[in-house]
């Protein structure tokens, strides 16, 4: 199947492997339509994860990563690429409908938008948050100390 | 001064109810009596609920406060008497506040009619059941009420949850209560009663509870009372007013302190309030069990003695467990406590046995058994069933419950009729 | 037994009603005008009792107090009653409501004054007390017969034509 | 299985008007609710008390467990993730630890993974029964509570002696075992299996025939396989809406291929087909403890692992079967002692997604039937 894809798309996308798992880097603009390859064609049909690494030093900063897994297949995926900073990538709601929460707390811990969502908007914190706990520049014991003070009415704002 | 007494002891000679007789200080004792014996019996209750339904739980229940958590439910009475009133912002503060006492009243109410012998009742009115009926009815207004002027929506489903569903009940209860009246007519002049002491002798006539009458209806009659009467006062599994799992605590969440306890006092009353009913139209009210098996003056004594002996049975349990109390100095209260609470129980069971006594408090006693076995079934239920959906209860009330009753009640009256015509031609 | 029929309790008892029926058309809130409606249909049963009719009483009770007006009450719960307070009160139709409280009005005060020779006194015997119950079952069952079935036939339309409306299919 | 991953029968985005216009009724439960088990909010939006829409409001017991991961080395995260889903805590530190074996490449010993599976599934059974006694608290039934609750100390007692803790257990090391289990382990094991199994019966003679309970539960939050495939939902939920996937059997991990069980899986999806399905993995459990417990080899309990972990850099995902369904770890190393981005794949967050799909057209006292038989832990949906 990689190898298929491979030569469909040639140096766009980069399989690889770790610790006996397949995964495959992939170009920012192929992501949509191989994520519907994946799930149409692939039978990759449960999107168990979605998730986000920071990396602060390099240019694209941020690697967004869909675990897969298929039934049929009983085989896993991870599909995985590099965005920039400010960049907005294509919701997979419409895909896999479990997406929208994932794609939610994403959103909500690292400030990745993903046009087309139903619904985005921040899910573990609250809604007038400032900041994005997961980014690497987001202090372990850092805190939004204003709307601590308005919302929850302490003065230290701790 | 002389008239007075005078007027006081004239009751004491005749054989009515002290409001047939018309005697005003009688009323009053009899109120005050029956006032008391019903809190003592929400506070006793209120204790036997959670240590019985400990019991089925595997588990304790109080232990605590007073040997065995006896003096349990005067804790929480004081905690409760002394907890903040708390009246909500914007609620509507005049039905907010009137709101328990209604229902309160409602549930007291009824009892002047309960008759716990052929005189003991306040009054006996010749429309006692539908006295009954119709007063007790009233507490759903209450409970709309406090559900309304909460002003919030846990109460207000809750509300509408229980108005409903009681409306809906006293539909298929009046049936079957009609069904028991219709057996009432049996007798040599063909009229019936809707008195309550007026029921009980029908059946005294007729030596017959009514639950055996024309098997298989009126024990079919009494299966769609006892259904509906749970229902009819939102205990488990028709728990769905006050379901905490759902609704927090229905309709009255907002509610604290003594008027929380208000509410409480009238849900446990009336619990009581209903099992008179069944027990009076079905169970034979005062009489003993197996008046013509076991008939005839030596058994009459036989049976007159068993007041005494329950409380004797009683106060043997709790010197049994005044043995079995840990030797611990700690305990040495809780010990001492419980021989003492044992005493008195013995005490009163001895008291019982006074033959002027006996004969007297037998009735009292055998009403008070019956309608204490409905408690533990109430509390038999908690422990045992889910609850159900609101969809699911009025498919049963209106659907099984309501068909079920008319048909009864066609039945009944069909056979009634026949065997009047037979017996009478 | 003795009477409870005395003016106090008469007067007491209209009085009762008059003021709950006051309440009921002035107060702005409905659920307030619902429970000072009940308290004038109790007040009114306890009228019947004073005229020694106590089925009709417990029937009162039962039905209007505890079963119509828990409805009525249910249904006003369930509409916005800001909305409802915010209406103005009365209507703008008062000229035909003022003629018809003068005629209402002036044929009760005919009915006053020439009722002596309508209703004689005490044509009826006061019915004792036992069979009080089984003497209603025996006119509506026997006399009254074909209207009482006329009555529960219009209620019956009434009850199917709530629920068509009710209900968009059957 | 070419057709569009999409929702079967229900458009999520907008629910239908209520009937004639009436207000719709908008419902707040929790945060602070007796049956939204901890900290979930719902916003329920009813007509009179059927549920056309529904909203979850999560995020009350937010920890930032995946942020204290990246400040602390490997072996120091371990404690965390007892506290996700602290009732399965043993199952969070078996889906930790091998993840962390999987990306330093070390196989604990037999022993080892002996102890880890009698441990992980007497935790299964823990789960299920606390799940089982809150459930019907939900519905209504208080007594079977007390039941599990005095079963599932029998369980507890059996951590504390091994581990000295009753919930946070921390039970399990990268690489195997911290201690040795304690003389008549194998015997209290074997001695709670005898006194469970008859316990299973007693539950299911207060439920299973239960007239109320069969009415409460059958066809309440029924929800399709190719739901829950699309949605994500798995665990037992999955199971009940009848595909039989258990990572226990399609990607064994740990040693559970030695072992011989079977799937328990139901066909309606429904809340009753859900009860069964946890009340047969309870029986499955105590069959593949007494299997593990019979055959629990001699040997070391902990495989050589470096005392300053660093693993190479790289990414690994790895999960496993939760009593709540898939728990994965995703963790990524930059081949320093602490992880670069710990990832946590919550079988609780996942599923309850689902309830909205498995209330619409419901009554509001079936919402609560279904947060139950969803089995949240909101520890574990919150992080």
């Amino acid at each position: 199947m990689i190898a298929k894809l491979k030569a469909n798309y040639g140096s766009g996308l980069e399989p690889l492997t770790f610790a006996a798992q397949n995964y495959m880097v992939v170009d920012r603009s192929l992501i949509p339509e191989i994520l519907q390859i994946l799930r149409n064609e692939e039978q990759f049909d449960y999107c168990v994860d979605i998730t986000a690494v920071h990396y602060p030093a390099r240019e694209k900063q941020f690697d967004i990563v869909w675990v897969l897994y298929s039934f049929p297949r009983n085989e896993r995926i991870r599909v995985k690429t590099q965005i920039l900073d400010g960049a907005s990538l294509p919701s997979s709601v419409p895909i896999w409908p479990t997406a929208n929460w994932l794609e939610r707390e994403v959103y909500d811990m690292f400030g990745i938008k993903f046009d087309g969502h139903p619904d985005l908007k921040r899910i573990l914190l609250p809604d007038g948050w400032k900041g994005y706990p997961l980014r690497k520049d987001y202090g372990i014991l850092q805190q939004d100390h204003e709307w601590v003070q308005i919302n929850l009415g302490i003065e230290s704002g701790q | 001064m002389g008239q007075i007494i005078q007027y006081v002891k004239s009751y004491l000679t005749s054989d009515q109810t002290p409001g047939a007789a018309g005697n005003m200080f009688w009323v009053l004792v009899y109120i005050l009596l029956v006032f008391a014996g019903l809190s003592v019996a929400v506070i006793a209750m209120n204790w036997l609920e959670r240590k019985i339904l400990a019991h089925m739980q595997v588990r304790l229940g109080p232990m605590r406060v007073g040997p065995h958590g006896l003096l349990q439910p005067i804790a929480d009475a004081i905690k409760l008497l002394l907890k903040e009133d708390i009246l909500p912002a914007e609620a509507d503060g005049l039905i907010f506040w009137t709101a328990p006492f209604l229902v309160v009243l409602a549930a007291f109410t009824v009892f002047v009619v309960v008759p716990f012998g052929p005189t003991h009742a306040i009054t006996d009115m010749n429309i006692g059941i539908l006295f009954m009926l119709g007063v007790s009815s009233l507490s759903v207004l209450g409970i709309v009420m406090a559900g309304w002027a909460s002003n919030s929506h846990y109460p207000l489903i809750g509300a509408l949850r229980s108005s409903a569903q009681m409306v809906s009940y006293e539909v298929a209860m009046g049936l079957a209560v009609v069904s028991a009246i219709l057996m009432t007519s049996l007798n040599a002049e063909g009229t019936g009663t809707l008195s309550m002491i007026g029921i009980v002798q029908a059946q005294q006539v007729q030596h017959e509870w009514f639950i055996f009458k024309f098997f298989p209806l009126g024990l079919v009659a009494f299966f769609i009372f006892a259904v509906a009467m749970v229902a009819e006062t939102n205990r488990a599994p028709f728990d769905l007013a006050e379901a905490e799992s759902e609704l927090t605590a229905g309709f009255h969440t907002e509610y604290s302190g003594f008027r929380w306890s208000l509410f409480f006092l009238a849900e446990y009353s009336a619990m009581i309030a209903v099992s008179s009913i069944a027990v009076t139209l079905w169970l034979g009210g005062w009489l003993r069990p197996f008046p013509n098996v076991l008939s005839g003056a030596t058994w009459d004594e036989i049976f007159s003695f068993f007041p005494g002996a329950s409380f004797l049975f009683l106060a043997a349990m709790c010197f049994y467990n005044t043995a079995r109390m840990p030797k611990h100095p700690l305990f040495r209260i809780q010990t001492i406590g419980l021989a003492a609470f044992g005493a008195v129980l013995g005490l009163i069971g001895l008291v019982l046995f006074i033959p002027g006594v006996r004969v007297r408090i037998q009735d009292i006693f055998w009403f008070s058994a019956k309608v204490a076995g409905f408690m533990y079934l109430y509390i038999w239920y908690r422990g045992t069933f889910p609850r159900y959906r609101f969809d699911q209860l009025m498919r049963m009330g209106w659907k099984v419950l309501l068909p079920l009753g008319l048909g009864v009640l066609i039945l009944t009256a069909s056979v009634a009729l026949l065997q009047q015509k037979i017996w009478r031609p | 037994m003795a009477p409870v029929a005395t003016p106090f309790f008469f007067y007491l008892l209209s009085g009762i009603m008059l003021i709950g029926g006051i309440l009921v058309i002035t107060r702005k809130n409905p659920v307030h005008s619902a429970l000072a409606l009940i308290v004038t249909l109790l007040g009114q049963a306890s009228i019947y009792l004073m005229l020694y009719a106590p089925f009709v009483a417990g029937v009162q009770i039962i039905l209007y107090a505890g079963g119509i007006m828990v409805l009525f009450l249910f249904v006003i719960m369930l509409v916005s009653i800001d909305r409802a307070m915010k209406e103005r009160q009365f209507n703008s139709q008062w000229v035909v409501g003022i003629i018809a409280a003068t005629a209402l009005g002036g044929l009760l005060i005919a009915v006053f004054t020439k009722g002596k020779n309508i209703f004689p006194e005490h044509m009826l015997p006061v019915v004792t007390d036992s069979n009080n119950t089984q003497e209603v079952a025996k006119l509506l069952y026997g006399q009254y017969m074909f209207a009482f079935e006329i009555a529960s036939l219009l209620l019956l339309v009434a009850i199917i034509g709530a629920v068509v409306m009710a209900k968009k299919r059957i | 299985m070419n057709e569009p991953n999409t929702l079967s029968h229900l458009d999520l985005e907008t629910h239908e008007k209520p009937f004639l216009d009436a207000n719709e009724l908008v419902l707040n439960m929790g945060p602070q609710h007796p049956a939204t088990h901890g900290v979930l909010r719902v916003i329920l939006h009813l007509d009179g008390e059927k549920v056309l829409g529904l909203e979850c409001v999560i995020g009350y017991l937010h920890r930032g467990v995946e942020k204290i991961g990246e400040h602390r080395t490997y072996t120091m995260f371990n404690p965390y993730v007892d506290r996700m889903d602290y009732v399965a805590a043993v199952s969070n530190g078996l889906g930790y630890c091998e993840t962390v074996e999987k990306l330093l490449n070390v196989e604990p010993p037999a022993r080892a993974q002996h102890v880890r599976v009698i441990l992980t599934e007497l935790n299964r059974i823990a789960s299920h029964q606390l799940w089982l006694g809150t459930h019907a608290l939900d519905i209504g039934a208080i007594t079977p509570l007390f039941y599990t609750f005095r079963d599932r100390e029998e369980i507890l007692k059996i951590y504390e002696k091994y581990c000295g803790a009753r919930l946070t257990t921390h039970a399990f090391r990268i690489g195997g075992l911290q201690y040795e289990t304690y003389a008549g382990f194998e015997k209290e094991v074997k001695n709670f299996l005898d006194f469970f199994r008859p316990k299973i019966d007693e539950y299911e003679e207060l439920l299973t025939t239960n007239r109320i309970w069969v009415e409460r539960t059958k066809k309440v939050g029924v929800i399709s396989g190719k739901d829950c495939i699309a949605l994500g939902v798995t665990g037992p939920v999955l199971r009940a809406s009848g595909v039989k996937w258990d990572l226990r059997k399609a990607q064994p991990y740990a040693n559970y291929k030695n072992f011989d069980f079977e799937i328990p899986t139901g066909q309606n999806g429904d809340t009753y087909d859900r009860y069964l399905v946890r009340m047969a993995e309870m029986r499955q459990s105590v069959r593949i403890i007494q299997q593990a417990v019979d055959g629990l080899p001699e040997g070391p309990i902990i495989a050589k692992v470096p005392k300053v972990m660093k693993p190479a850099v790289g990414e690994v995902y790895h999960s496993i079967e939760a009593p709540k369904g898939e728990l994965g770890y995703f963790i990524v190393s930059d081949g320093s002692t602490q992880p670069y981005r710990v990832r946590v794949r919550p079988p609780s967050f996942v599923n309850l997604q689902a309830l909205d799909l498995m209330c619409r057209g419901q009554l509001v006292a079936d919402v609560i039937a279904v947060i139950g038989t969803l089995d949240i832990v909101l520890g574990e949906v919150d992080r």
